[in-house]
């Protein structure tokens, strides 16, 4: 019995963590190509979510339709955030930039609720929702949707930022912006690149866990938090740290609410991330030597 | 194949370029040496489009480069290796030759062309070859420079700017770097720009020189004979004290 | 230094004659949270605009201090307004102790761990129902009084919050010109140079992290007594980042830019009730847009919009001139 | 007063300064050069406690200050100025050298913001002591102009008005000369030559030579980490591995 | 210095512009409502139903003769701005009645003003603490959660089931809940076997109810709004627990079974009349008050009117009958709120007394069963 409820404590928060994954890795791909932290990532999971609903219901798309026209859109909204929230900013101190992101996150919002209203709204899942029995405990099959397109989608990042030359580009402009200047990258093309990639990211995590909690204008907040705390965590990685510290996240909190606390499991997620900070600073995962301050 | 004239540029208040003029021939080795601060690096960048000038213009073949951005100007078949090598430290050693061949990727050229050119860069660094998956940041500082020098070439560059490869280098390292570099020449007749500290190696390599002082060019003239000029000398090592002291 | 105390003198003339405009309306009521955010944006400018550093938790700090005060009040009876200065040190206390590990961070880092805090200190509120009464808030605070006057009216309370705040701007202003302050300012443009010169940055900027602090304190304690019921809901995240935007927005380093900033951010939404639904766009939007066209904020921006104007207006005289030539 | 010995100082594997060890003598002007990359800057950022070295001990004035952050050092008499002039831009040049009075004032936070009448006599002090330092440079016109405002060379001289300020025993400099144009240079010789008369010891690191052989008493050289030679300007021009150093070796 | 006293002045200005009331010969009530926020799936349909009433009203020739005029402020679910609206709408509307607001949290910070300035407020929000102890100027049209945790209860005793788990919200809707159902469970005989909380944002409670599998409790009483229990109920359902589960009226919408879907099968909660008014006997009082709400709410917004439609629905008719009964001054509604008797409403019959400001009992709720993804009274 308290195995079971271990292994379901573990799961349960495995697959809240990949979603704080996804969400964090976009958090790190901005930041590491153009030091901003973006705020506004949390609304991009929301549009996900809400654009898919979107096209569902009023376009009456099929799902497998909907959800490439739902990243495809919230991709175009990264774009034009980029273009018209970020570029044209003239003191980019960083005060500024956070207050920018999260002006453009208000406004993201603001416009969702307009446009889609306030009710909160569920969402099919893929493929039923039997739930299917794994030891003691029990998932359903969205959780496996969820765990199995985390892993594509790092695949795939993977696969991008090791083995194609733009995502070798892009690691290259995040290590040294201006010896990439000088084999011919073009630094502006790569910001923008990165706010594709994260909030196409955000735009799948986002989907994918609609079916499980519903969506309405205002989830990104929360999530985007959570998403925020992972990339700390795995030090601001956009690789495998900060897959580890979404799903350290999710599982801590899964077995705070479990074991400790239920009231308390958002504070015990932010207490150890204080600790974190305040003993290693670098993440969990980073080396000492790439300190960063 | 470059002039250079009559640049100013500033570094914030700093006017580090004053009037600088020069140029460079096709297939020419010209090298430009001074003690630090003297402008060398300031130069290089003004040319690469980094800190663009403030004044004054600047041809490439006769097409104006002033305004351009760095990577227009890559484009343009002018390479610079920085100073302090600069190599993508997280990236492996043939990343970091792929990336400077970025541009040709981009205009998708074919890449059995570009693997070509890769091969040629390891037949001049074979030490580059040996360690082609290894993290650039893994290794010595003269396999760093030679990676710089190998990724700069990667571009198909005319034109090679070159920013104290010798710096932080022991002086066994800096001979093997200066070894290459007229292999390079012999056996690719690339056009080069070399910014030097260490002057006896680089007029020894060069056919011609520039010596700056304080944002300005104060000499300039065959290698040969600078290297015979008290007045370089002096710009190094300030004037000899033996003369009356206290002038 | 006397053109100092002259702008301040001005400035204090015209807060205390501003009731004689309104007779009482319900913008009294408004003007009194206007004096409250004005102390809270002062406390957080001391810690961004002077010394550098970024806070995402100070909402944390005003609950403290708020509900330090109507607990002890509204729960053990005591007298507010020695429940206000004790709230004002302990989280004093709280500040000092804490700001020596999370002030090393610095950036994002900082920003994220004072956001945890935050947090963390909301979830507190939350979750010890039977002192702070959790979620459904703490009703019963008693008003502040003196030598009989109890401070009930919005009149009263305006006075009140905004003698408090007259001092805070006082010492503020004080501070901002001495040694210390020179200091901080020193450590926010090269915090380097700063100790080689012997400022001993770090001390310096956890003090001023403890003043800011307990100036927030400060503001939670009259924000019980004059609302006399407090909630969780008002010292939330949300509420951190429209502090930030309060002082961003009025000018970084500068306590005037503070006042505009709280003076704007709360009584924009009075503006924008008109727009109804539409509010919550407008207030992103313009918040994006200030910082765009506006990087130094209110303060700087509004004199630079003016010479700008005086400009322009002189060029389409000179343009319009030259049209008359040319014709 | 200051005794440098062997100092190592490793970064990630590189070894940047490889035991060195040198003696500055009370009342000098010393210059510290090398080529690019000698290990100069890093070895000044040890010595003022901005990194803290691997191996090895700074003594001051015979006492073990190893590590102790800067603003100990400036307390203890050591102050430094910074290559690419380090100003608080947002000040006035008189606020620039009133905070470097830090040290000889010492008001608290409370004092200050509630202006207790010791405050308000130390800060009437503050202000008029700190005008000498802006006379001694020079610069007694530019009082109220904001910092970031200067040109190059009046930075630099606030920048050293300011360290004087502290009332240091001694002070290191890092490359005053660079971004000045020979006006400028000569005149900062002479004001180096006044602080040193006030009994203040000067450090230099310095590339332009002229400066270093007119005015320095003796002359340390690095070269890849190492110290390569020490002595008099005479004596530096004509070691042959210095000139080896600099222009390259003759094979 | 010059810029900061012209920026002042402009503000100032425009304030004083603004604040002019204009006067007109209508009856001005005013209504706060959080239409944005956390709480706005409340507060749109309340604002919504509000503005209905009033303009039904007023096409049926007003009150009186006088035309009703409604003054709706959003909150947005602050507790500060909820007070300075309050006042605004006192003092320069000059309303003689406020409905709203409808969290529990802004109700209590706006008690003082109302207090103070004397003028009725009816309370749309849920908590126990707005009308007991019972406030002069202070009544409250939705039923409070302890008729509702009553009702519970009264189900859970008389199907033997006495011990219950509870998931509450951590906001102001769950903790007063939360604090009902521990207080009333002595009286029914009832134990609490485990007792966890879930935050308003929160996506999975699977480790909250895994901890409660592995209790003994025989029912699992939810509390919270959408979409929380919407979460629960899919979770639970994932998770195979089989003890009951039961949800406050918190989900009593539609919504909740589009949210919940297939796991809302089974699930009972406790609700107004309004979800079951097609199936009440023509006997119910409340019956034409629901049809009449029901089909305007149809009529006007193309949607089906709620139950938190319905508390505004009440308010509001409450404050109108007391118009009518004793004219428009703020005391003479007070005194003929607390005289309202056997007002048949959509929350319930309400019978105001100077000992009870609430003015319902427990039968103002009904236990219900999701069944068929509709609903129908609980056995």
């Amino acid at each position: 019995m308290q195995f079971d409820q271990l292994l379901q404590y573990a799961l349960s928060g495995l697959s809240t963590g990949a979603i704080y994954a996804l969400i964090g890795i976009g958090f790190s791909i901005i930041y590491n190509a153009t030091g901003i932290i973006n705020f506004a990532q949390g609304e991009f999971v929301m549009l996900g979510g809400m654009l898919t609903l979107f096209f569902l219901e009023l376009l009456k798309l099929p799902i497998w339709a909907a959800i490439p026209c739902a990243v495809a859109a919230a991709t175009v909204g990264g774009i034009l955030f980029e273009r018209l929230a970020i570029r044209p900013l003239r003191q980019a101190t960083p005060i500024n930039l956070v207050i920018i992101t999260i002006g453009g996150s208000i406004l993201i919002r603001g416009l969702a609720m307009l446009l889609w209203g306030k009710d909160t709204h569920a969402i099919p899942p893929f493929s039923g929702d039997e739930p299917i029995a794994i030891g003691g405990a029990t998932v359903l099959p969205q959780h496996l949707w969820i765990l199995g397109i985390t892993v594509i989608i790092i695949a795939i990042n993977k696969f991008y930022f090791f083995h194609t030359i733009s995502g070798k580009a892009m690691r290259a402009c995040a290590y040294n912006r201006r010896a990439a200047g000088l084999v011919g990258i073009d630094v502006r093309r790569m910001v923008l690149f990165s706010f594709v990639i994260s909030s196409a990211m955000g735009a799948v995590a986002g989907i994918i866990v609609a079916p499980l909690t519903m969506v309405a204008y205002d989830v990104g907040g929360m999530l985007g938090l959570k998403g925020f705390c992972a990339a700390i965590i795995g030090g601001m990685s956009s690789g495998i740290s900060t897959v580890l510290g979404g799903l350290i996240l999710g599982v801590l909190e899964s077995l705070g609410a479990g074991l400790i606390s239920s009231g308390y499991k958002d504070a015990i997620a932010f207490i150890i991330l204080l600790l974190l900070l305040f003993l290693r600073p670098q993440g969990l995962f980073g080396k000492a030597e790439s300190e960063r301050v | 194949m470059l002039r250079v004239n009559n640049v100013n540029t500033y570094y914030g208040k700093v006017h580090a370029l004053k009037d600088v003029s020069l140029a460079l021939g096709e297939g020419e080795i010209v090298t430009l040496i001074g003690a630090n601060g003297a402008g060398k690096t300031t130069i290089l960048n003004t040319i690469s489009g980094v800190t663009p000038a403030a004044s004054g213009e600047i041809s490439f073949r006769s097409e104006s480069v002033t305004a351009l951005a760095p990577d227009r100007i890559v484009k343009l078949g002018i390479s610079q290796v920085p100073e302090g090598r600069q190599v993508f430290k997280p990236l492996s050693v043939e990343d970091n030759l792929e990336m400077g061949a970025y541009l040709r990727y981009r205009s998708s050229e074919k890449t059995a062309a570009i693997h070509k050119d890769m091969d040629q860069v390891f037949r001049l660094f074979p030490r580059l070859e040996e360690r082609r998956n290894q993290l650039a940041g893994t290794m010595s500082g003269g396999e760093q420079q030679m990676l710089a020098i190998g990724r700069a070439m990667m571009a198909k560059p005319k034109l090679l700017l070159l920013d104290e490869p010798s710096m932080g280098l022991a002086p066994l390292v800096v001979q093997e770097i200066f070894r290459v570099l007229e292999r390079l020449r012999q056996e690719t007749g690339m056009t080069i720009l070399l910014v030097e500290q260490n002057a006896k190696a680089a007029l020894k390599l060069a056919d011609r020189g520039y010596v700056m002082e304080t944002g300005k060019v104060i000499l300039e003239g065959m290698a040969d004979e600078l290297m015979e000029n008290a007045e370089v000398k002096r710009a190094y090592l300030g004037k000899e004290q033996k003369a009356a002291p206290g002038t | 230094m006397k053109k100092e105390l002259l702008k301040f003198g001005a400035f204090a003339l015209l807060i205390m004659l501003a009731p004689l405009a309104f007779k009482g309306g319900y913008l009294m009521t408004v003007l009194v949270f206007v004096g409250i955010n004005t102390m809270l944006s002062i406390a957080l400018n001391l810690l961004l605009g002077y010394a550098g550093q970024i806070s995402l938790g100070h909402a944390g700090f005003f609950g403290l201090g708020a509900y330090l005060s109507g607990v002890l009040t509204a729960t053990y009876g005591w007298n507010p307004w020695l429940s206000m200065a004790l709230a004002a040190v302990i989280v004093g206390i709280v500040a000092y102790l804490i700001g020596f590990p999370i002030l090393k961070l610095k950036g994002h880092y900082l920003a994220m761990a004072t956001l945890g805090l935050g947090i963390i200190i909301y979830i507190v509120f939350n979750e010890t129902v039977d002192l702070t009464g959790g979620p459904s808030g703490l009703s019963g605070i008693p008003n502040l009084s003196i030598n009989g006057i109890t401070f009930d009216s919005d009149l009263k309370n305006y006075y009140l919050v905004w003698i408090f705040a007259l001092l805070m701007v006082l010492f503020s202003l004080n501070l901002a010109n001495s040694r210390i302050g020179r200091a901080l300012r020193a450590v926010h443009d090269s915090e380097v140079a700063a100790r080689v010169v012997g400022v001993n940055a770090r001390l310096l900027k956890v003090q001023i992290f403890a003043v800011s602090a307990t100036f927030c304190a400060l503001a939670g304690s009259l924000y019980a007594h004059t609302m006399t019921f407090i909630s969780p809901a008002s010292f939330g995240f949300t509420f951190s980042v429209e502090l930030l935007t309060m002082v961003v927005i009025g000018g970084l380093g500068s306590i005037y830019g503070s006042f505009l900033g709280a003076a704007l951010l709360t009584l924009l939404p009075e503006f924008l009730r008109a727009a109804h639904d539409y509010d919550i766009i407008i207030y992103g939007g313009l918040l994006m847009v200030m910082v765009m066209y506006m990087p130094g904020g209110l303060v700087r921006g509004i004199p630079e919009l003016y010479r700008k104007l005086l400009k322009s207006k002189g060029k389409t005289a000179l343009k319009s001139e030259g049209g008359v030539e040319h014709a | 007063m200051l005794e440098v010995s062997g100092i190592s100082q490793v970064f990630g594997g590189v070894t940047a300064l490889d035991r060195v060890s040198f003696t500055i003598a009370k009342g000098d002007i010393t210059g510290v050069i090398g080529p690019n990359g000698a290990g100069k800057t890093t070895l000044f950022n040890i010595i003022t406690g901005i990194y803290t070295q691997t191996a090895g001990k700074v003594l001051l004035g015979g006492a073990d200050v190893s590590g102790l952050p800067p603003e100990r050092l400036a307390r203890l008499g050591l102050v430094r100025t910074f290559q690419n002039i380090e100003l608080f831009g947002g000040m006035t040049v008189h606020e620039n050298v009133m905070v470097g009075m830090h040290t000889k004032s010492s008001s608290g936070l409370l004092a200050c913001g509630l202006k207790m009448p010791w405050n308000m006599a130390e800060e009437r002090r503050i202000r008029e002591h700190s005008l000498n330092w802006l006379d001694f440079t020079g610069i007694p016109d530019l009082a109220d102009v904001t910092a970031g405002n200067l040109p190059f060379g009046k930075g630099r001289l606030l920048e050293i008005a300011r360290a004087l300020a502290v009332e240091p025993q001694i002070i290191l400099m890092d490359e005053p000369a660079a971004g000045l144009n020979s006006q400028e240079t000569l005149e900062l010789a002479k004001l180096i030559q006044r602080i040193r008369e006030t009994g203040i010891t000067v450090v230099l690191v310095e590339h332009d030579m002229e400066l270093i052989m007119d005015i320095c008493d003796r002359i340390v050289v690095l070269n890849l980490g190492r110290k390569l030679a020490e002595g008099t300007p005479r004596e530096i021009q004509d070691n042959h591995e210095v000139v080896a150093a600099y222009l390259g070796e003759d094979e | 210095m010059k810029t900061i006293q012209v920026v002042c002045s402009i503000i100032f200005l425009c304030l004083a512009c603004s604040s002019v009331s204009f006067a007109a010969d209508t009856i001005k009530i005013g209504a706060l409502f959080s239409v944005t926020g956390p709480a706005s799936f409340l507060g749109e349909p309340m604002r919504n139903t509000v503005q209905m009433v009033v303009d039904e009203v007023n096409k049926a020739g007003g009150v009186k003769g006088r035309k009703l005029e409604l003054i709706v402020y959003d909150t947005s679910g602050d507790a500060t701005k909820a007070v300075q609206l309050a006042t605004k709408m006192i003092k320069n509307d000059k309303v003689v009645a406020i409905i709203g607001p409808n969290t529990s949290g802004e109700s209590m910070a706006v008690i003082p003003v109302v207090e103070k300035e004397h003028i009725p407020l009816v309370s749309c929000a849920a908590s126990i603490k707005i009308t007991e102890p019972v406030k002069k100027w202070v009544f409250k049209s939705t039923p409070t959660d302890s008729l509702a945790v009553a009702k519970i209860y009264e189900h859970l005793q008389k199907s033997k089931q006495t011990n219950v788990a509870l998931l509450t919200v951590s906001d102001g809707f769950g903790s007063s809940g939360r604090e009902q159902l521990k207080a009333l469970a002595g009286k029914y005989g009832i134990k609490i076997v485990s007792d966890e909380t879930y935050g308003p944002k929160d996506t999975d409670m699977t480790a909250q109810l895994t901890k409660i599998r592995s209790s003994q409790a025989q029912a699992v009483i939810c509390w919270g709004t959408n979409p929380g229990p919407a979460i629960i109920a899919r979770n639970a359902r994932q998770l195979g627990i089989k003890p009951p589960l039961y949800m406050s009226h918190g989900v009593s919408s539609k919504k909740f079974i589009d949210l919940a879907g297939d796991a809302a099968e089974g699930i009972r909660l406790s609700s107004g009349r309004a979800l079951v008014a097609g199936m009440l006997p023509n006997s119910d009082p409340q019956k034409k008050s629901l049809q009449t709400f029901l089909k305007d709410y149809q009529n006007h917004f193309k949607a089906e009117g709620d139950t938190f439609g319905g508390h505004a629905w009440d308010a509001v008719m409450l404050i109108k009958n007391a118009i009518e009964r004793g004219g428009d001054s703020p005391a003479a509604i007070r005194d003929q709120l607390e005289k309202a008797r056997n007002f048949s409403g959509i929350g319930g019959v309400f019978n105001y007394s100077e000992a009870d400001h609430a003015g319902l009992t427990k039968d103002a709720f009904v236990m219900i069963e999701v069944k068929n993804k509709g609903w129908t009274f609980a056995k």
